[in-house]
């Protein structure tokens, strides 16, 4: 089975990943899930593709970092995060993140918050292609 | 007189396209306050730093032999 | 394609519904889920199995009330949710949400909401197996 | 005298276990707060109702010929 906690080129399979998480307990009765994909547009610019750029020694302990926090300030069983690293473009997959608990609710709180860290304390920036030239994004929106 | 002591400096994102390199070596012993200093990207707001990848408000810290030292634009996964 | 909102007796695929809903936008950003699925304990109580019973010509009406409530509500791109009605044992799956919209934080509050609202206002009923015989459930925690 | 006005009253869960039935049929023109009382199962807190396949909390609501009545233990689905 893959690494729980990843970073990687290759695109990932939101099937697969709910699977091995649902497969480490029968007590889960809620799993929530994140995906985030590349649009076609942002900040009213079209977007031909996005490229993504790591602090790679940083970047997935970070993200081990953040999935422990989480487990011990959320009632969640077990979390499962990609992130891709490579040139993406519109309705490509960026970023996935399941979260299976016994009820509901910390499921949600810990997915929101889990992306939300995510996007405030690992290191990859995004720098878009549009028809003014590159830009790196510097909000989180 | 020993061998002087080193770190690695590592520039990600804007902060290496103005820099124009990705990486570079300094000498250990002056604080982080002092590093940023001396690199020329004190305008970008706010500067994220790291030092052997943990993320670090400390500019008081006194950079030792061999640390790892990341100067990094806000991030913008996910 | 399938009905975006239904009732069935019969399995479904987290990701076939998920892909059905991205096909329908390139503007979506942000996927968000809520899989239930069948535990092996509840209150306590090993349980074998859990039957659900439905008022049919209700159901899938106030499913479709919901939906088109919470695209009002919050600002959300688009919505499919499935519930099965069966008998279904530890580990199956029993209901779905899928809410796909621009940014994050309304995907997150559109799908919580949907769940909490589902249980309140949709007239599915669970019957749970036990060691000590078979039980209405009547909390919805 | 015209046709005797009938509606249809359904029973789910715990209520129809209660009752032994699934459904009956009643005269209409009563009101459902009437009808409520002469069905044996006032003591299922809450009783949800609904009229035609929509939920409602309105008991003196008079019921019209073909109306769909159905009585309900709380929802646990999902």
């Amino acid at each position: 089975m893959r690494k729980a906690i990843r970073i990687q080129k290759e695109d990932f399979s939101l099937e697969e990943e709910v699977n091995a998480l649902r497969q480490t307990s029968q007590r889960i009765g809620g799993v929530t899930t994140f995906l985030g994909c590349a649009r076609d547009f942002s900040e009213g610019r079209d977007v031909f593709s996005i490229n993504f750029e790591q602090y790679a020694d940083m970047a997935e302990k970070a993200m081990q970092t953040l999935a422990d926090e989480a487990k011990a300030k959320f009632n969640v069983m077990d979390i499962r995060m990609v992130h891709r690293v490579t040139t993406v473009h519109a309705g490509d997959q960026i970023v996935l993140i399941v979260v299976g608990s016994e009820h509901r609710k910390p499921a949600f709180e810990a997915c929101e918050w889990l992306i939300d860290s995510l996007k405030q304390r690992v290191p990859i920036w995004k720098k878009e292609t549009t028809p003014d030239g590159d830009t790196w994004v510097t909000q989180h929106p | 007189m020993g061998l002087i002591q080193m770190i690695k400096v590592l520039f990600f994102g804007v902060v290496a396209d103005k820099l124009g390199q990705r990486s570079t070596d300094m000498q250990a012993g002056q604080t982080l306050a002092e590093l940023i200093d001396k690199v020329d990207c004190v305008d970008i707001h706010p500067l994220l730093v790291a030092v052997n990848q943990e993320q670090t408000d400390d500019m008081d810290y006194v950079l030792q032999d061999g640390d790892e030292v990341a100067l990094m634009p806000p991030f913008s996964g996910g």
